[in-house]
């Protein structure tokens, strides 16, 4: 075996775990110690710089074909990368505002990252199942972080049975493939391909498995409530992080494992799933008042254009999807990291849309942060959200799925209603009570207009001469 | 299943049965003769008599103990779960005959030998917690709770130093049968080079069998008699039985894993390899026996001289440094056997 | 391969039915007159304070919990032990690297208390 | 002798009652234990699968998903623990959790 | 022989799952989970798969369900009074995708069951300790090094919410 080769393919998996084993040992010894969040700053830029560094090498196996690095891949480890560096930044000013600053929470991201990294490179079932955990169990504690509350404990409690019950069916999806094909491994199935029906459940199971961690819709219903229940960074972490890796994760999945064949139409699975996770997704966040809940549909329907992309099964679509991964998440943890600051100042419950009223003039930076991040997340130009919109949209017209593209949009026009909504609150109403309003830190301010440098920069990129992003992912 | 037959005249009996109808039959003698054995001992140790009324030297005391718990009035208490305090006492006793299966008493003499046969007895002993645990559970007492569930605590805790001593032998035998294992050491013990995991073994087989030092699930100021305080009558009997049993597997697997099971110490040196089948099984069986004996009588000499620990001690040994101590000795005989081979 | 365990089938048989059999027994052979105080849990001659079933510290759990991830630990290192010497240099370095980690987390949870069942966050 | 559809009967009805259990349930101990249940079903499918492909890869996968099963078991109790404290019972109808 | 041996152990299996889930008390649940997991190591076993059988014992009655056990008993938590007491749409639901799953499996099962193998002839040196540690610890690396990643994540996140913390400052 080629350890070193398997050691640098894995690297920023492995600078994460080492460096979440680091803040553990770190807490253990000198509780409280400031030292544990530089060391997981430190450790995410430098995965980072790999990850960014491996992007454009072409696809190729590792640790005996347990593992895929370079191509796809290597752009997913950058998206989570990216989402979780800026979470982190954000979530030490946050917890520290509500007394929940534990070194334990950073051990937990990068554990998590850790395993998400393994997940968005999977290409056996075995390592997909352990990424997927890994993540998976990291989340659940998260979300039951603030447990001196009640809220806290039961979203933990709801997302830990629900999400159990879920790996069971992923898991028997595994089982049932290994079964039909004899191999665990991706390729290996993907090769070994039949129309038995043994084949077509597993399939099925699996992708069940994989549409509740991505909460599309019949399998949506842990999410609002996790959302609401987690602290608001740590949400932002996963609602992008976590999904981008279980986008990528399937992504290699479909396209590798479930080649087409006879009998197993799950491009129009996917479609439907897509259209009705897009609709209600949306129209059920037209109704929040709660602005976590609201960006938690907003979320689910975020998946629903993500799954628009993966039902188009085409390169062009997968790349697609990829980039619209990368756009929600500089754009969600950015909106996320804004309500969060809100959500610090004590006084009145700033979750709450209508308690937002007049606070845009107020802190006119953190205002115009809000909306541009909003408008990114509605799908209006010259953002990123829409170049993400237009690309998923694009790939599923030239795959012949108009009307699902349709549906798309439709469903992304009406999205506009609440994201302006909560600017209208921003601005157009009058206060109705003073409170004081607290400054964030230089590191926090720092850390949004990185992301909504981003949104705008990756917004006008397109059409700029030199070379872009979207060209850099086709070229996988 | 041992392939071995042994033909006396017509008959034709297989091995693997003969060991085990006697194997069983001495596990639960094992039990009477114990409770004599450390009856007199801890007279002897006391300065007392103990036992001589009932037959020669008191010999029949074991017997008529039995007989007294057979005929005592048998009482579950109220709001207790009476199938589960009935089917708890059951538990250790039928754990504790389990493991005389994989155990071999000579060479050849053995009831079976299974690929995973280490890993089998570990499983068996982790089953032998639900006693406990139900027992505390189902009388409905409170110090019947809290004794079982702090049985069932030590118990897990040092089967993990346990399994590691085993480990480090398993290094060096490069299987998990306890046949390769016992004929792996005819020419050096494992005691000899592996002590400290001997060492640890031998506490961790102390602890297992939840007597002094470390009986704090009965420790009698706090807990009264602990998870068996509600229980009497042949109930009570089976988990003292079981103790007992405890106590002889305990001396087997010291003996099995660490000092050399059948063998003589260097036995290669002087045995010659082509000794007679009868006499060598005969040689085999009473040095096993011998030093099973030797290792009960420690474990009774023990219990009558040394005071009890508490119990936050008792765990504190276990897990802050029994286990990581016998983590890093197999840590150290790894890498010394993988650089020397 | 399933010969080898038949003795074991018997075994356990045999095993349980002479539990039964002892049990049964005592209930033949002992008497059994029952009274609302013989049958009260026992509390040093008192009647009983309380549920028995109180909620006691969060230690027990603890120490379960550890025991599960070096349960684990032992039954990922059997067969490495079997059969390292083969393997390579880099087999046997992950396996030290396993242990490591392993440890780490162990050290955590002895410095946050497991074993310290009086402490204020151990309570229920 | 024996076929391959009788173990994966079994594992599929033992999946089945599984699935019952977490949906009617009330306990969340109960529920957990449940899903242990399905996890079980499906190493008996995996063991069944490995047996008759005559390859160890499902025994491996198997042994994974017990080690997943023991971190989740860990997890999810504490987290059963945490939720005793705040509300002083598990049934999770009185958490208002699972509203289908 | 081996098959009355089978039908046994499927019996044993099957009843204590269903008796797990309709026994009102939580502590018998657990138990009758133990037995299913005991009798799935002796399946296990009939399949040849005997390192797994033990470790299925080791790892999950042995540590799994004692943790289980100690967290019921540390709770004490308290009986479902009425499991059954009236007709809900939800039981209804459940044992209609119950009954879906089943049917669904038992019908792709039955496609397959000719295409599929007999039992494999070499099975009983696969099902050996000494096979295990073979790829696990070479092809098998990655998911190894995960899973004492993901023990030492589950450990400190389980502590983590498990004691109660004490507000800073």
């Amino acid at each position: 075996m080629d350890y070193l080769g398997d050691l640098q393919a894995f690297l920023p998996g492995i600078i994460t775990a080492v460096a979440g084993l680091a803040v553990i040992t770190i807490e253990a010894l000198k509780s409280g110690h400031k030292s544990a969040y530089w060391v997981t700053s430190f450790s995410l830029i430098v995965a980072l710089f790999f990850g960014i560094q491996s992007l454009g090498t072409p696809l190729q196996e590792a640790f005996s074909g347990m593992l895929v690095h370079g191509g796809i891949a290597a752009f997913g480890n950058v998206i989570i990368l990216l989402g979780t560096l800026f979470c982190v930044f954000l979530s030490n000013d946050y917890l520290e505002g509500i007394d929940h600053n534990y070194n334990e929470v950073y051990g937990m991201i990068l554990f998590a990252t850790s395993g998400m990294i393994c997940l968005a490179g999977a290409n056996d079932l075995i390592s997909l199942f352990l990424g997927l955990e890994t993540m998976s169990i990291c989340l659940y504690v998260m979300a039951g972080l603030i447990k001196n509350e009640k809220q806290g404990a039961e979203g933990a409690l709801k997302y830990f049975l629900l999400g159990a019950f879920s790996t069971g069916f992923l898991l028997y999806g595994a089982a049932l493939l290994y079964g039909a094909t004899g191999t665990t491994s991706i390729p290996g199935i993907g090769a070994a391909a039949s129309s038995d029906l043994l084949f077509l459940a597993g399939a099925a199971l699996l992708l069940i498995g994989f549409l509740f961690k991505v909460s599309a819709v019949p399998f949506h219903m842990w999410t609002p409530d996790v959302y609401q229940a987690t602290p608001t960074t740590l949400t932002a972490y996963m609602a992008t992080a976590s999904k981008a890796a279980t986008f990528m994760a399937m992504i290699l999945v479909l396209s590798r494992a479930l080649p087409s064949v006879e009998g197993l139409d799950w491009q129009a699975v996917l479609s439907v799933v897509a259209i009705i996770t897009m609709i209600f997704g949306n129209i059920i966040a037209l109704v929040q008042d709660n602005i976590k809940r609201m960006l938690a549909y907003s979320s689910i329907a975020h998946a629903g254009y993500a799954l628009v992309g993966l039902s188009a099964a085409t390169p062009e679509g997968y790349s697609a999807v990829a980039f619209y991964l990368f756009a929600y998440t500089i754009m969600n943890v950015g909106a996320f990291g804004v309500v969060a600051y809100y959500e610090r100042n004590k006084g009145l419950d700033f979750s709450d849309v209508n308690n937002l009223a007049g606070l845009g003039f107020k802190k006119p930076m953190m205002g115009v942060m809000m909306s541009l991040f909003l408008f990114s997340l509605a799908g209006i130009p010259p953002f990123v959200g829409f170049v993400g919109k237009y690309y998923v949209f694009a790939a599923a017209i030239n795959a012949n799925m108009v009307p699902l593209a349709i549906v798309g949009v439709l469903a992304s026009a009406a999205s506009v209603y609440y994201y302006l909504r909560v600017m209208v609150y921003l601005y157009f109403r009058e206060a109705h009570k003073e409170t004081e309003m607290i400054d964030a830190s230089f590191l926090y301010k720092g850390a949004l207009v990185i992301l909504a440098l981003l949104t705008v920069y990756y917004g006008i990129e397109p059409i700029l001469p030199f070379g872009g992003l979207m060209e850099l992912i086709t070229g996988f | 299943m041992n392939p071995a037959i042994l033909e006396i005249g017509p008959l034709a009996i297989p091995v693997w049965a003969i060991v085990l109808g006697v194997g069983m039959i001495s596990y639960l003698n094992s039990a009477a003769i114990l409770v004599y054995a450390e009856r007199r001992i801890a007279a002897f140790i006391q300065n007392r008599v103990g036992p001589n009324r009932v037959g020669p030297f008191g010999l029949l005391q074991p017997l008529a103990d039995v007989l007294k718990l057979l005929l005592k009035e048998d009482v579950t208490p109220t709001h207790g779960y009476k199938k589960l305090h009935a089917i708890a006492p059951m538990i250790p006793v039928i754990t504790a005959l389990l493991s005389v299966a994989v155990i071999p008493f000579g060479a050849g003499l053995y009831v079976t030998d299974i690929n995973a046969a280490v890993l089998y007895l570990l499983a068996v002993a982790s089953l032998g917690v639900y006693g406990v645990t139900l027992a505390g559970w189902a009388s409905n007492s409170k110090y019947s709770l809290l004794g079982g569930l702090r049985a069932a605590a030590q118990m897990i805790s040092y089967e993990l130093p346990m399994g590691m001593a085993v480990a480090s032998v398993i290094l060096m035998t490069g299987s998990l049968s306890l046949v390769d294992i016992a004929e792996s050491q005819s020419m050096w013990w494992n005691f000899f080079v592996n002590p400290l995991g001997a060492v640890i073994f031998i506490i961790c087989a102390f602890a297992e069998s939840n007597r002094t030092p470390f009986d704090l699930v009965e420790a009698e100021q706090e807990l009264v008699g602990g998870f068996h305080t509600e229980y009497s009558s042949m109930k009570f009997g089976m988990f003292f039985l079981a103790e007992y049993m405890h106590v002889f597997i305990g001396s087997i697997l010291i003996t099995t894993f660490f000092f050399g099971s059948y063998h003589l110490p260097f036995a290669d040196l002087y045995i010659p390899a082509d000794m007679n089948i009868w006499l060598k099984g005969i040689l085999d069986v009473s040095v096993f026996t011998l030093k099973v004996c030797f290792w009960c009588f420690v474990f009774i000499w023990v219990r009558w001289t040394i005071p009890r620990f508490k119990y936050n001690q008792v765990m504190k040994l276990g897990w802050a440094r029994l286990l990581p101590l016998s983590i890093i000795n197999f840590m150290v005989i790894a890498t010394i056997m993988y650089f020397t081979n | 391969m399933l010969d080898s365990y038949f003795p074991i089938l018997i075994l356990a048989g045999i095993a349980i039915v002479l539990a039964l059999l002892l049990m049964t027994l005592s209930r033949i052979l002992g008497p059994y007159r029952p009274n609302k105080h013989k049958l009260n849990p026992y509390e040093s001659g008192m009647d009983p304070v309380g549920e028995a079933r109180e909620r006691y510290s969060i230690s027990f759990y603890l120490v379960a919990m550890e025991f599960i991830v070096f349960d684990l630990e032992v039954v990922f290192i059997y067969p490495w032990a079997v059969r390292y010497l083969d393997l390579g240099l880099g087999t046997f370095i992950s396996m030290m690297v396993f242990i490591t980690i392993l440890l780490i987390g162990l050290l955590y949870t002895l410095k946050k208390g497991t074993l310290d069942w009086d402490l204020k966050t151990n309570k229920i | 002798m024996l076929e391959i559809d009788w173990f994966l009967g079994i594992s599929a009805i033992m999946f089945s009652i599984g699935i019952i259990g977490v949906l009617i349930r009330r306990n969340a101990v109960v529920i957990f234990m449940c899903v242990e249940l399905m996890l079980n079903a499906v190493n008996l499918t995996l063991v069944s699968f490995s047996s008759f492909h005559g390859n160890i890869d499902g025994q491996i996968f198997v042994f994974f998903a017990l080690a997943v099963a023991a971190a989740e078991a860990v997890v999810g109790l504490a987290i059963i623990i945490a939720i005793f404290r705040n509300n002083l019972t598990v049934d999770v109808t009185e958490i208002n959790l699972l509203r289908w | 022989m081996i098959v009355y041996l089978f039908i046994l152990l499927a019996v044993l299996a099957i009843g204590s799952a269903l008796a797990m889930v309709i026994n009102k008390n939580v502590v018998n649940s657990a138990l009758f989970l133990v037995i299913n997991m005991v009798s799935l190591a002796g399946i296990y076993l009939l399949l040849n798969a005997q390192f797994l059988a033990v470790i299925q014992i080791l790892v999950y009655a042995g540590a799994i369900m004692v943790l289980f056990l100690f967290v019921i008993m540390l709770l004490n938590v308290e009986d479902e009074e009425k499991l059954f007491d009236k007709f809900r749409v939800k039981y209804f639901l459940a044992f209609i995708l119950g009954a879906a799953v089943v049917g669904q499996i038992f019908y792709s099962i039955a496609g397959v069951t000719d295409m599929l193998p007999e039992i494999s002839s070499n099975m009983a040196e696969i099902g050996t300790v000494e096979e295990a540690g073979d790829v696990l610890y070479t092809k098998y690396l990655l998911p190894f090094e995960m899973t004492a990643i993901l023990l030492t994540a589950a450990v400190v996140g389980a502590l983590m919410v498990a004691q109660y913390k004490i507000k800073k400052g």
